[in-house]
């Protein structure tokens, strides 16, 4: 028997990796894929409420989250693409024309 | 065996994602999220919904990494592999990251707390299996958010390729 | 009172505005050379109604009537209407003939001016302004009248507005006169709040009410109706050209000759003295203020008669001698002998516009002359021009006052109600006034015997050519008006006004005062013989007072350094105030240092801020990474 | 149907002309400026309408329409007009048709834009003069800087985005302290309604700082000295139209709400605060006055002449008596003519020379007979000529304030001398002296500005001679309107 704060362990240290990625990354695709992992962190800790207290709603936002991390890559990614395509620049720092 | 599992599977995420965090090249680092996911899938399977785990198999790896591969090789970034991996000044970032783990350990300590109220595991309700109850649920109560989640699909679907295609026609371009 | 006669009062002054408006708007296009015919019918017009109107009023009728109500608001309610006496119909009759002949004489004088129709457009409308001034029943029509002359007063004065000095003698006519029309304004507005009307009637039957109330003005005490007084008065001696807002007058010489003959000799600059006849029974129960007139004028006409002398600009003498002649008026009127005044102010209007034209029938040979106003390039015209000498001399003679003429029985008049008056100021007012008699004779013949005596010297500038006498539209206008000249005298105007002025005038009998009047006018006479002696006789006589006295004919000269004053004292520190202190200092920098001061801050403060967006998007992680500690804090230690 | 609610066709009439210009292809540009021209022309009709059916006997509201609008908050929609606010939606509108003409040939680009923000400007200032709900009238009140902020910002001159934002930040800064005193007021007593506030009565203490707040708003729009200085620059920048709206209606908005909201909702304070605001507007007048001497550019000039008039309708206003109110009341619609036509005169010129210095000119009478007689007349209604409209305003003003305070008076008939100084020395810069050769070859009027100018001149006169025309219809309200203050 596995008790639920593991899960939770496992999904902050997730969550954790996935933020230091966002943090320091400076690849674009990768700080994408790093929500990816933030996101998957998230995934790990409603199955887990859910499989413990017995109701299936943590189930149905396991499934919307991942519906929503989908569309969520497409988007990002056709940003990307559209950014590399415009500039030839993938790195956060060469691209800051919202410097204030 | 129970744990055993646990533990193989907490292991391989944190350590793929670790992979996926620090590697250079961004092919490894979607191959790494790839790792995770699927060994996420399992875990999901061992936290009783074989059919998230499919989904995750079939959404995750199937489509999204898919996709992330894609435009990894879209734009050819070999060359970008040799460059730094993390940002330039951040030691300011750093700090206050150090503080975000602080913080972070600070809310594991109060975890006992926290999961006190999962101690007991409470039966499934009869007359179903738990895929039973959340597909009712899904198309029941949760019909309405359902659907939304088709239109954000289908919404993103057509920013997607509305986004792209303006860029091919140059002369609107300025505007 | 029948309609017919009111139909025939209210067209007296619309025709003239009618005239004046269609020239305005059709002469440049339509009418051009023919613009006269308009305003000249006009007048003519009117001036037959006028004379009609005057008919009635000689068998004793006045008519008060409004056209219609101008503005009426609660308590205040005043109409444009018209109050014919004899007083105003003495005016009447006297700017209406005038402003004919004088039509009539533009007609020649101003031929091929490219304003032709201009000019007799504001003419025109001038005669409109002036009979709503004097035919009002209400002091507010007549404020409107008042400005309204001002205006074009503005206007002639400016008319040859490309000269610099036409537009800045225009401008400075119109302001000097605002600065009296705000005492004026301000006196009916206390006439109004301590009588509550503004009609005529009103304000003299509510006079008791005012009669010996004190009121606090600006921190100080005054009594009512000599505040009132006082302030009205300062519109009189702003339109009347009496010290100290003397200074447009002879500056307004830069207008046309008729103009100056109409308007600053003849008819607007007398309003003043017909302001404060028509209140007199409001300046009857101040003695103060009539003081106050009494030694303003007597001040004016000392000033003004020391100046003309020294001038040597035609127009400028004749003009310094309109404002001593003014200054006789009010002597009169400070002495409460309004129908002397009068009567002088009818009289010379005749004369004065007589010299007016006179001369200008004189500038009108010397057109072609850098400065055909200076008398030093004059001289001996009396062989050229002889119909304008023999008017010019009638003219000088009238306001000498030489016995016969029309300026004598109203001069005498003056002198001998002043002499006579009960107020302690009359005899100083008649001492002078003999002085100012002396000199008005003086510079009177001066100019008679420098312009039409002597050897001509304006051989230069005519190449040995001779100056030609006017033409007949010009000479006839000036032979009618001498007649006037003449005659005025004859007429018994301060009895014809006794019925309005109620005040019983002066009549100078043979023998009772004749040394008083003997000595007036040994004093005419010898300003006469004195002008002989120095300009004619011994003609090296006239450098005498120059040399002896450089100090005081320096003074002279310059006028009394009145403009030097005005613009050291008020006009320069008006523009140091509105430059520096204003603009400069308090607007650029007081209000908007704050404005933008505030501004700047808050750029300052949004600058520090925005260096927060620095564009990477890591950063915008870590900010809200922030927000999740700040949360957690929050959450986990502020619960 | 028609008659019962002739203010909303009024005000929303223009709606239809945005309408039918928004589909309108933009290269259309006749078309474009026939509708907008007759959009408004129409609405111009339908106020006249609405001055014929008013009765002068009433002193309450009348042709008033209520609706519910946002039931969660109480707001209606509101709308009536008395005394004091009717003259000013035909003069709106008015106001509008002209700058239609005016700006027919000299808004060169982005012509269907221009038009657009015309037209909803004539809504926003139709609304604020018709608002009687405390609510709407905000929503007016701000949707009125939109198209001018764009009008300034788009066609106006050199400097016109330091001036846009200047002017609305300025307002806008102004409008906060009256929102927040709106929002107490509702909070107090759940209601934005102007004819139930008007029965409140509250606390002098909080009463003197809820009149803070309205009369800040007000005072910066009027604007009174010390908050004036946004006006000459946005004047100076503005395009024709612009100025012309700004000093036709807008400034006159800030007194407008003095009237209506101020005296009958705060009349303590009115009372207390009168002393004040009396001595400011002295100050505006000399100070605008002083000011004026010293422009060296022709609209600025008339600008600062704006903030010398605007100080006599806030003397005449403060004085609390039926002539110098009415004489306020008055002296709005005069500024509104005369100053609006200043500004059309002005930009004929500019069009044609496009430099607003005055030393660049010079005898201009010589070249453009016309012209010079027009801006003459519009030149002595502005230093109060009796005759002009000018002069019964002023006339009205300074008798009904002598009544209350005679020194104050004595100061502000300064300013008319000061007046005749600065006019007169511009007219003369301008049109009399040696012919300047800038100006030698300049063409006449135009079709378009004669139309635009002349109505101006017919005011000029028939307020000049008869105000009975205007007078009469505020007898009764602003009675009324003194009944608050006793």
């Amino acid at each position: 028997m596995i008790p639920f704060s593991y899960y939770v362990i496992l999904a902050i240290t997730l969550i954790f990796i996935g933020i230091f990625g966002m943090v320091f990354r400076r690849n674009l695709i990768v700080m994408c894929a790093c929500i990816e992992i933030v996101i998957n962190a998230l995934i790990v800790l409603f199955a887990a409420i859910s499989y413990f207290h017995r109701d299936t709603t943590g189930y149905i936002v396991v499934f919307f989250l991942i519906a929503m991390a989908a569309a969520e890559a497409a988007v990002g990614l056709t940003l990307i693409v559209l950014l590399y395509k415009k500039q030839r620049a993938i790195h956060s720092e060469e691209v800051s024309e919202l410097k204030g | 065996m129970e744990k055993l599992v646990f533990y193989y599977l907490a292991f391989a995420m944190i350590a793929s994602g670790i992979g996926a965090v620090v590697s250079r090249n961004p092919v490894h680092t979607v191959l790494f999220v790839l790792g995770l996911v699927l060994h996420q899938a399992l875990l999901l399977f061992t936290l009783g919904s074989e059919f998230l785990a499919a989904v995750q198999v079939i959404v995750y790896a199937g489509a999204v990494l898919v996709l992330f591969l894609f435009v990894v090789y879209l734009i050819n970034l070999k060359k970008e592999t040799l460059k730094r991996r993390f940002i330039k000044n951040f030691s300011p970032c750093f700090l206050i990251f150090l503080l975000f783990t602080l913080i972070v350990v600070k809310t594991l300590l109060f975890l006992p707390a926290l999961t006190s109220h999962f101690k007991a595991r409470l039966p499934f309700p009869k007359g179903g299996s738990p895929l039973y109850f959340m597909a009712k649920n899904l198309f029941q109560t949760y019909l309405f958010q359902f659907e939304l989640i088709g239109v954000v699909l289908l919404v993103v679907v057509l920013g997607a390729v509305f986004l792209l295609r303006r860029l091919d026609n140059p002369s609107e371009e300025g505007k | 009172m029948g309609a017919e006669i009111k139909i025939i009062i209210a067209a007296i002054p619309i025709l003239p505005l009618l005239a004046s408006v269609i020239t305005l708007i059709l002469g440049r296009r339509f009418f051009k050379e023919a613009s006269f015919v308009l305003p000249v019918l006009g007048i003519l017009i009117s001036f037959f109604f006028s004379l009609f109107v005057l008919s009635q009023v000689l068998h004793g009728k006045t008519f008060e009537f409004d056209l219609f109500a101008w503005i009426v608001s609660d308590s205040l309610k005043v109409g444009f209407g018209f109050l014919i006496d004899s007083l105003s119909i003495m005016m009447v009759c006297m700017v209406l003939s005038l402003s004919l002949l004088i039509h009539i004489y533009s007609i020649g004088y101003m031929e091929g001016d490219p304003g032709f129709y201009r000019f007799f457009a504001y003419i025109s409308l001038f005669t409109f302004s002036m009979l709503a001034l004097v035919m009002s029943n209400n002091l507010l029509q007549l404020y409107l009248g008042w400005e309204a002359v001002g205006l074009c007063s503005y206007l002639l004065i400016g008319f040859w507005y490309e000269k610099k000095s036409a537009a800045d003698a225009a401008k400075k006519a119109f302001i000097v006169n605002r600065i009296g029309d705000f005492g004026f304004a301000l006196g009916i507005f206390l006439l109004f709040s301590a009588v509550g009307g503004l009609y005529y009637h009103q304000v003299f039957d509510n006079l008791p009410l005012i009669q010996g109330k004190t009121i606090s003005f600006l921190g100080i005490k005054w009594s009512l109706p000599f505040l009132i007084s006082f302030l009205l008065f300062m519109g009189a001696m702003g339109k009347s050209a009496q010290v100290p807002l003397h200074v447009w007058l002879p500056d307004a010489m830069e207008g046309p000759t008729p103009v100056s003959a109409l308007i600053h000799a003849a008819t607007m600059v007398t309003a003043g003295v017909f302001m404060v006849a028509r209140l007199h029974p409001l300046y009857l129960i101040s003695p103060g203020a009539l003081e106050l007139v009494a030694l303003t004028g007597t001040f004016t006409c000392f000033m003004a008669a020391t100046i003309a002398p020294t001038q040597f600009d035609i127009k400028r003498v004749i003009a310094y001698s309109t404002l001593s002649q003014l200054g006789y008026m009010f002597m009169a009127c400070g002495v409460g002998a309004f129908a002397a005044g009068m009567f002088h102010l009818f009289t010379h209007a005749y004369f004065k516009a007589l010299l007016f034209l006179a001369a200008g029938s004189v500038i009108h040979a010397f057109h072609h002359a850098p400065d055909p106003n200076d008398i030093r390039i004059m001289g001996g015209l009396r062989k050229y021009m002889p119909y304008t000498f023999f008017t010019f001399l009638i003219g000088a003679l009238a306001l000498s006052g030489f016995p016969g003429f029309s300026g004598f029985f109203s001069k005498e008049g003056i002198l001998i109600s002043a002499y006579l008056s009960p107020y302690p100021w009359g005899k100083l007012v008649w001492l002078v006034g003999v002085f100012v008699a002396f000199l008005t004779s003086f510079y009177s013949f001066r100019l008679v015997f420098v312009v039409f005596f002597g050897e001509f010297r304006g051989g230069s500038i005519f190449h040995g050519e001779k100056p030609h006498e006017s033409p007949l539209v010009m000479v006839i206008p000036l032979m009618l008006i001498s007649v006037g000249a003449i005659f005025a005298g004859y007429l018994d105007i301060p009895g014809f006004l006794k019925s309005t002025l109620a005040h019983e005038p002066v009549h100078p009998h043979h023998g009772e005062h004749f040394f008083q009047n003997l000595l007036a006018l040994i004093a005419g006479l010898s300003g006469i013989l004195v002008a002989w002696w120095v300009y004619i006789k011994n003609p090296e006589l006239k450098e005498l007072f120059p040399r002896k006295f450089p100090g005081i004919y320096r003074f002279l000269y310059n006028k009394w350094w009145f403009d030097e004053v005005y613009h050291e004292v008020i006009v320069k520190p008006v523009l140091f105030l509105s430059r520096r202190l204003v603009v400069g200092f308090s607007d650029l920098f007081v209000i908007e240092g704050i404005v933008n001061g505030s501004a700047r801050v808050v750029g300052g403060i949004a600058g520090a801020f925005r260096r927060v967006h620095t564009g990477i998007v890591n950063h915008y992680a870590v900010f809200t990474l922030i927000g999740i500690i700040i949360y957690l804090l929050v959450f986990f230690y502020l619960k | 149907m028609f008659k019962a609610h002739l203010l909303s066709w009024i005000l929303w009439f223009p709606l239809l002309g945005i309408i039918l210009v928004w589909f309108v292809p933009r290269d259309k540009v006749r078309l474009i400026k026939w509708i907008t021209f007759l959009a408004l022309l129409f609405d111009l009709v339908l106020s006249c309408v609405l001055l014929k059916d008013f009765n002068f006997a009433e002193s309450g509201f009348q042709f008033v329409e209520k609706a519910n609008w946002i039931e969660l908050i109480n707001a209606k929609y509101f709308l009536g007009v008395d005394g004091i606010s009717v003259l000013f939606v035909p003069l709106s509108v008015l106001v509008s048709v002209l700058c239609v003409l005016i700006s027919w040939d000299s808004i060169k680009y982005r012509v269907k834009e221009f038009y657009l923000c015309l037209l909803f400007t004539n809504i926003a200032m139709v609304g604020v003069f018709c608002a009687l709900d405390l609510f709407l009238f905000y929503v007016f009140w701000e949707a009125m800087l939109i198209p001018l902020y764009l009008i300034i910002g788009i066609w106006g001159g050199p400097r016109r985005i330091y001036a846009t934002l200047k002017f609305f930040l300025y307002t806008f800064f102004g409008s906060i302290f009256m929102f927040v005193a709106i929002l107490y007021l509702f909070i107090k007593t759940g209601t934005f309604d102007y004819l139930e506030l008007s029965r409140h009565s509250f606390p002098i203490e909080v009463e003197k700082l809820l009149f803070l707040g309205f009369a800040f708003a007000f005072a910066v729009k009027i604007p009174m000295w010390p908050v004036h200085t946004w006006l000459p620059d946005a004047h100076t920048e503005a395009p024709t139209a612009g100025s012309v709206i700004l000093a036709g209606i807008l400034i006159k908005i800030g007194a407008y709400g003095l009237l209506r909201f101020c005296l009958p909702l705060f009349p303590h304070a009115s009372l207390y605060f009168s002393k004040l605001i009396l001595i400011l507007s002295v100050i505006a007048i000399i100070y605008g006055g002083l000011a004026c001497l010293a422009q060296e550019d022709l609209k600025r000039l008339i600008a600062y002449s704006s903030v010398s008039h605007m100080g006599f309708v806030t003397l005449g206003i403060f004085s609390f008596n039926p002539v110098a109110i009415k004489g306020a009341i008055l002296q709005m619609i005069n500024h509104g003519i005369v100053t609006g036509a200043l500004f059309m005169c002005v930009g004929i010129i500019y069009d044609r020379t496009k430099t607003r210095q005055i030393s660049y000119y010079g005898g201009l009478a010589s070249t453009m007979p016309f012209y010079a007689a027009l801006f003459m007349i519009f030149t002595l209604a502005s230093i109060g000529l009796p005759g002009t409209n000018g002069f019964v305003g002023e006339f009205m003003i300074l008798l009904g304030t002598f009544l209350k305070c005679k020194a104050i008076v004595f100061f502000a008939a300064l300013g008319v001398i000061i007046g005749a100084a600065y006019m007169l020395w511009l007219y003369q810069r301008v049109f009399f002296q040696n012919v300047s050769e800038n100006v030698k070859n300049l063409p006449g009027l135009k079709f378009n500005e004669i139309a635009a100018v002349l109505p101006m001149v017919f005011f000029v006169f028939l307020i000049g001679l008869y105000p009975k025309v205007v007078l009469a219809f505020m007898d009764t309200s602003v009675k009324a309107l003194l009944l608050y203050l006793k």
